[in-house]
């Protein structure tokens, strides 16, 4: 890693020359909710004054340039002798991604971790991952982020290049050849003590700025005690199993995969779905047997997966505290709730006073 | 507009070998990373009842099949061109090394499109993934089989592989149950594991019908039937879920401990290598954690039963 | 052409309408880059908006529109004893459709107020399943086409064809719309069924629910949302009897 | 003349849209009856609407039709903007315009290729002649899918639009959308002039009964959305006084009503358009009139067929100019925001098959208070009634056999491209 500074009028000059060269991504505003709160995307953008700088947090997250909504797998083409072939591509074309959030690049790295480790590695993802450029940019948490609780508002990986906002400029780390290499062709500088006081100053004032905590620790051992509880039918009650939260989410991965014909019989193809542990079908089998038939089953399994964590990924959290999820359900479940009465629950039922009387 | 001294480059980023070409199996070792498949002519299609069917497939390309060995209890996942996928146990033995055999029941949309192939047909498998039943650990102790109607599907693998090994063995009994006597399958091969293999096989089925001539009643009724020495006992018990509760609390009842009794779990799986997150149970994945369980971890899994 | 060793053959399929606008029958002439590809796997032996040749020897019967006159339930009772499958084929057919909005009125209130005077006949519409049973059903308004196809070429392939049983959110989400509940606006999507790829929502206009009921929806949360949200629970009833694809669920929730 | 008895009863006549019967009997050589019999099942989409919230309504008219859906919400929200005082930014206007233009194109080449062509070459339907004249269905559907494509662009799909909205549209067509429609359009010209040559080779019965041709014109340009109502006879009317244009009345026979002006029925559509704004139009299309020997007034029904043709002309390259003008607008200002209000208006459009009306009456929360649509083939319907007559009458004169004359008077009702189950919403 190395740490330049640049100023922010010549920032604007790379990042434009940079967003004119490739196919690139950034924040946008693309409208205004019903408050008049602006709603961010990362949409394709062609010059930097398209993109909004000065960004909270974009509705979606940047899952679908690694990890699209849909992809094919693969592609048999049947021959006339009932023979086929398969055919299997994973070239993916270059990508720039600007603008994103520490925790955004958090999560492309545990998405790394469970498409990339283990004993079958996704090439599909591999090659997505590899030809994408990220450039980061740290933020002022918004009221109900809590990235902070799961460890996840700094970043030291995953990155290119990586900006922090010290006021007039810049603070960079480069962290690829590339990153640097197209930096050269700016006017940077090393980074004066002074510079360094800013970026403590920075990282201080982010970490202060978090309204929202969560206690995660032990966690893991409450969801399994907790496997049972009646919470969950509480909040399954509410859940419309619409896998919104599982869409916007930065790393939700889970999918199913369909296969379909082409249209005049010659071949077929395979493709996978962005699938999500809430949906109504996800845990059913042929022949109709449903795993899990409630809606608390299905919810209590997004919540175990994230907070518990699965042995493919060593068990290891994988929500990232963006609080995506809880902002775009619209049945009002977030995390923070679902947690805090879990933790309730426990402790309540210290005092032998749960409020949950029917509890078995 | 375009200024070439800040594009991407595509081969740079590209370097990954096999992000530009996929791997080359026949260098790799026996587990296979990627979707594609081994081809395999259908080569043989045998019907056992109703709705299950023995498919015999052979790996077209021989390299392949050299590549392709498996152990007992492992399954892959089945590609019927056009349908789609499902994970499927091999029901052949390990040392077979020609043919690949599956008991497959007509279920869903995938199995009925393979219940209209004709022989000949071709399709593709890719594996085989999961884990398997400890065959070596086995050894020098009595084994206790139990199968409940489909369940025979993944058990013919280790009844071959005692049969291919029959001295590392004690005594090898096999209890085998069915609704009616029309759906025990492999019925035909009942002589031959009983005087080749020496394997002391039991039946018995719910409701008999008027050619019935041997037990009636639930599976567990048959392990009354025979004396278990649970200290030297490992137990493998395959089928529906209720049955192997049954009979594993019975044989945890009479002392066998949990970690000597495997199971094999079933669950809707797209992928086969831990990602699709479809098969889980409790936090384990059924594809790769599974589909052989020791009865101690079901237990502890969240969901199992 | 031959696949796994049998022989696909096309199906002969006939295509009639009821009470209906058309659209639907309409779609199966749409997507005119893969028309034709479509008309070589069927064999159209019945299907008056396009052919004057008419053959009653047809397997599959798609029917469109609903029912509102007793000569109909004649003629869809003939079709269903010849036809060896009977898709029932849009909203209207699967549902009443937009048809059923004349239901909560008395029909000679109906008549008198179109037909001042002049005796028509008229029932309430009612979809093609409450008749005749109904083997598939492809909602929506108008259908869409590439279902279509997906349908036709399972049933080339011998498989049966599926629907999504998840809602239209899914695929609104990976659409990267913007909720239209973030706008003020009050969307089925969270209880309608998925498969029209969240046409409605992706042009920005709420989802009325042409596609029926999702499996296992939670209508219960779905009205609460509704009103914590501060909307007009009037504007949701209006949009839920649009189609009349939510009967069973309006009907609890008023008795 | 030879003593001729025949009856020919046609039930739900094949490729036109909706259900409609021709009975025609001669006895003793006489035309006894000669009738055009709607037998459509009604919607009563008028009792539907009452009480629907003004934001609905497009969404439900737009189901009357199948195949004029766009028109149909066009109208409603004209209907509705005009009532309530809402004026639709500039922008929204043009986009409108293009969806009107996909949708006539889409209907247009539906008929001329679909339900037209086969009568021309004595067929059942088009597929026989996807083996006969490949390149004509190829450059029918080419045509079509230019017309869905403009639709899907503005709207959001080819049938029953998504984003029409009152006050604007809900969503423009993306700048990428823009660049393949004009991509599309400048290819397809060479499938346009294809289909031309083609309709030149075919040859157009020779019949003539003289009527009034109603439609709609707006001084500047070729009319689609909103004007004056005017007729071949002279007759100029504001577009509130729809009522005075149509006199509708029922008849015993038909699930539909009939309408009349200055004579005993009038006509609607593509040649009634011609008719009465002829120079309106592209030079293109007027070219394209020419070399058919198309000149207003032209009261062969047959040349409706003719009329729509040219039509198409006008519309590739008046789409090409509404795309280019969107390209560089900035598609920012979409939608008016407005308040619901009392009020009363009419809306009309020309819908493919003709002048379309939607009177709409909505009360202080904008809901529909009253409705009233009055569909193209409505007004067309007497005039078809009337034409059978005449046309059996002429074969009858010119010794012409029942097959003959059968034959004739299907393609006479199917060139008015009739879509009955709009008529009797
Ligand atoms: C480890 C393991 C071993 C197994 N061993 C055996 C065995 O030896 N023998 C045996 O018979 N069974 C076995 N099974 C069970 C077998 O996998 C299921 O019966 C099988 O998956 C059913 O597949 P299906 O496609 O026929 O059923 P379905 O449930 O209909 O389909 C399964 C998949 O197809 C998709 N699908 C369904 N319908 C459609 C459609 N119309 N269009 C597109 N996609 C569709 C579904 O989304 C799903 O992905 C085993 C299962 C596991 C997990
Ligand atoms: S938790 Fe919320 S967003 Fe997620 S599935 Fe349930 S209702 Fe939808
Ligand atoms: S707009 Fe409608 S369909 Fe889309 S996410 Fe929101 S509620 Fe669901
Ligand atoms: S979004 Fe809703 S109303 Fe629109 S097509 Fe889909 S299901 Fe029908």
């Amino acid at each position: 890693m190395i740490y330049k500074v640049i100023s922010k009028s010549e920032f604007t000059a790379f990042i434009d020359a940079i967003v004119k060269a490739n196919n690139a991504y950034g924040p946008r505003r693309v409208d205004s909710d019903r408050n008049g709160e602006p709603i961010y995307k990362f949409m394709p953008v062609a010059s930097a004054d398209e993109i909004a700088f000065d960004y909270t947090a974009t509705h979606f997250s940047a899952k679908q340039f690694f990890l699209p909504f849909r992809e094919e797998l693969s592609h048999f083409s049947f021959d006339e002798q009932d023979n086929w072939e398969q055919h299997i591509r994973y070239e993916a074309p270059p990508t720039l991604l600007f603008g994103l959030r520490p925790c955004d690049i958090s999560a492309v790295n545990i998405l790394d971790d469970v498409m990339l480790r283990g004993p079958y590695p996704s090439p599909y993802y591999l090659a997505r991952r590899r030809n994408t450029f990220i450039i980061g940019m740290d933020h002022l948490p918004l009221p109900d982020c809590f990235c902070k609780s799961m460890n996840r508002h700094t970043v030291s990986h995953g990155f290119n290049l990586f900006c922090s906002d010290i006021g007039d400029s810049y603070y960079l780390s480069i962290n690829s050849s590339k990153a640097f290499t197209f930096l050269k062709e700016f006017e940077l500088r090393n980074p004066t003590p002074e510079d360094d006081c800013l970026l403590i100053e920075r990282r201080k004032l982010i970490k202060q700025s978090f309204l929202t905590n969560i206690e995660v620790t032990g966690l893991p051992l409450f969801l399994d005690i907790e496997f049972d509880s009646p919470i969950w039918e509480k909040w399954g009650d509410k859940c419309l199993n619409c896998g919104t939260c599982a869409m916007v989410c930065p790393t939700c991965y889970c999918y199913s995969v369909e296969e379909n014909f082409d249209i005049d019989l010659k071949g077929s193809s395979r493709h996978n779905r962005l699938y999500s542990c809430n949906l109504v079908d996800f845990a059913e089998v042929a022949g109709g047997h449903n795993f899990r038939p409630r809606n608390g089953d299905r919810l209590k399994y997004r919540y175990y997966h994230h907070y518990r964590g699965f042995s493919a990924n060593d068990n290891q959290q994988i929500c990232v505290g963006c609080n995506r999820c809880g902002r775009a359900c619209l049945a009002g479940i977030n995390p923070k709730d679902v947690i805090n009465d879990l933790r309730l629950e426990r402790e309540t039922c210290k005092t032998g006073d749960s409020p949950s009387p029917n509890r078995t | 507009m375009q200024d070439g001294r800040f594009t991407l480059p595509e081969q740079d980023l590209n370097r990954e070998p096999f992000a530009h070409r996929p791997p080359d199996f026949r260098q790799k070792s026996e587990v296979m990373i990627t979707d594609r498949g081994y081809k395999c002519r259908i080569t043989n299609i045998v019907p056992l009842s109703v709705h299950e069917r023995l498919f015999q497939l052979r790996i077209v390309d021989p390299a392949e099949r050299e590549l392709f060995r498996f152990r007992p209890g492992q399954f892959l996942m089945l590609e019927v061109p056009g349908y789609g996928e499902a994970p499927i146990s091999i029901s052949s033995s390990t040392s077979n090394r020609e043919f690949i055999e599956l008991c497959i029941r007509q279920a869903g949309h995938v199995t009925s499109a393979l219940f209209e192939a004709q022989p000949g047909a071709l399709v593709s498998i890719r594996g085989p993934f999961g884990t398997s039943f400890p065959m070596e650990s086995m050894q020098g102790g009595d084994v206790l089989l139990v199968a409940g109607g489909l369940g025979i599907a993944p058990l013919r693998a280790p009844l071959y592989w005692i049969n291919d090994h029959r001295d590392h063995y004690r005594d090898v009994r096999f209890l085998y149950g069915a609704k009616q006597p029309s759906e025990l399958l492999f019925t035909y091969q009942f002589d031959e594991w009983k005087t080749v293999s020496h394997i002391d096989l039991h039946a018995i089925v719910e409701r008999p019908d008027e050619n019935w001539k041997g037990r009636t009643g639930m599976i567990t009724a048959l392990l009354d039937d025979i004396a278990i020495d649970p200290e030297n006992t490992w137990a493998i018990v395959c089928g529906p879920p209720l049955m192997f509760k049954f009979a594993c609390s019975h044989l945890d009842g009479i002392g066998i401990p949990m970690n000597r009794m495997f199971v094999s779990l079933e669950r809707r799986m797209h992928c086969g290598m831990g990602k699709c997150c479809r098969c889980m149970v409790g936090s384990t994945f059924t594809c790769l954690d599974g589909p052989v369980f020791d009865y101690w971890s079901v237990i502890n899994l969240k969901e199992a039963i | 052409m031959k696949h796994l060793g049998f022989e696909r053959s096309k199906v002969r399929v006939g295509s009639f309408d009821f009470t209906c606008c058309e659209g639907c029958q309409l779609q199966l002439a749409n997507k005119e880059s893969t028309l034709p590809e479509f008309l070589a796997l069927v064999d159209i032996r019945n299907f008056r908006e396009i052919s004057s040749e008419r053959h009653d020897d047809y397997d599959i019967a798609l029917v469109e529109g609903s029912i509102t006159r007793s000569d109909e339930v004649e003629r869809l009772r003939k079709i269903r004893a010849t036809a060896k499958v009977l898709v029932a084929y849009g909203t209207c057919a699967c549902f009443g459709g937009v048809n059923s909005l004349k239901n909560r009125l008395p029909q000679e209130e109906v008549v008198r107020e179109v037909y001042d005077g002049k005796k028509v006949e008229t029932m309430p519409s009612t979809r093609i399943a409450d008749i005749v049973k109904v083997d598939f059903s492809i909602p929506g308004c108008p259908v869409s086409k590439e279902e279509v196809e997906r349908v036709v070429v399972s049933l080339v392939n011998r498989s049966l064809p599926t629907l999504p049983r998840y809602p239209v959110c899914v695929e609104c989400k990976q659409r990267l719309n913007t909720c239209l509940f973030d706008l003020g606006e009050v969307c089925l999507g969270p209880i309608t069924r998925a498969g029209c790829d969240a046409v409605c929502p992706s042009g920005k206009s709420a989802c009325l629910g042409c596609r029926g009921p999702a499996d296992d929806l939670n209508f219960r949360s779905f009205t609460d949302l509704v009103r914590d949200n501060g909307l007009s629970t009037e504007e949701m009833l209006e949009k839920l009897r649009f189609y009349n694809g939510f009967a069973d669920q309006l009907g609890h929730e008023e008795s | 003349m030879k003593k001729v008895d025949f009856d020919i009863d046609l039930h739900h006549l094949s490729r036109v849209e909706g259900h409609g019967n021709i009975h025609i009997s001669v006895r003793d050589g006489q035309l006894r009856e000669a009738q055009w019999a709607v037998v459509e099942t009604p919607r009563f989409f008028e009792a539907m609407l009452k009480g629907m919230g003004a934001e609905r309504v497009p969404f439900l008219t737009s189901r009357i039709c199948g195949i004029c859906s766009i028109s149909h919400s066009l109208a409603s929200i004209r209907a509705l903007e005009r009532a309530m005082g809402i004026e639709p930014p500039e922008e929204a206007r043009l986009i409108r315009s293009l969806a009107m233009h996909g949708e006539t194109l889409q209907s247009h080449a539906l008929h001329l290729f679909f339900l037209a062509a086969p009568d021309f070459l004595g067929v059942p339907s088009v597929v026989p002649l996807m083996q006969s004249h490949p390149d004509i269905v190829k450059a029918g559907l080419q045509l079509k899918e230019l017309g869905n494509e403009l639709s899907i662009a503005t709207t959001g799909r080819a049938t029953h639009p998504v984003s029409l909205a009152l006050g604007g549209v809900t969503r423009p067509p993306s700048k990428a959308q823009l660049l393949r429609l004009k991509a599309l359009i400048a290819e397809r010209r060479a499938a346009l002039a294809l289909a031309t040559d083609f309709f030149g080779t075919l040859e157009i019965p020779q019949f003539v009964r003289e009527t009034e041709f109603i439609s709609l014109r707006d001084s500047v340009s070729y009319p689609y959305i909103g004007g004056d109502l005017v007729s071949t006879d002279g007759v100029v009317k504001e577009e509130n006084d729809y009522l005075q244009m149509t006199n509708e009345y029922l008849n015993d026979f038909s699930t539909t009503k009939f309408t009349r002006l200055s004579r005993e029925s009038s006509a609607a559509g593509a040649l009634a358009r011609f008719n009465n704004n002829a120079d309106l139009l592209h030079p293109n299309a007027r070219a394209a009139a020419s070399a058919f020997g198309l000149e207003p007034v032209c009261h062969n029904p047959f040349m409706n067929n003719v009329a729509q043709l040219v039509e198409c002309h006008h519309i590739v390259e008046d789409a090409a100019r509404l795309v280019d003008r969107l390209l560089d607008a900035g598609l920012t200002d979409l939608r008016a925001s407005w308040k619901p209000r009392a009020g009363a208006a009419t809306g009309a459009v020309e819908a493919p098959r003709g002048i379309l009306y939607h009177h709409m009456e909505t009360d202080e929360k904008g809901k529909v208070v009253k409705a009233d649509c009055i569909i193209p083939t409505t007004q067309n319907n007497a005039n078809i009634h009337f034409d059978l007559r005449a046309l059996a009458g002429q074969a009858l004169a010119e010794g012409r056999s029942e097959q003959e004359t059968e034959l004739l008077c299907v393609k006479l009702v199917r060139s008015y491209d009739p879509c009955i189950s709009c008529s009797v919403h």
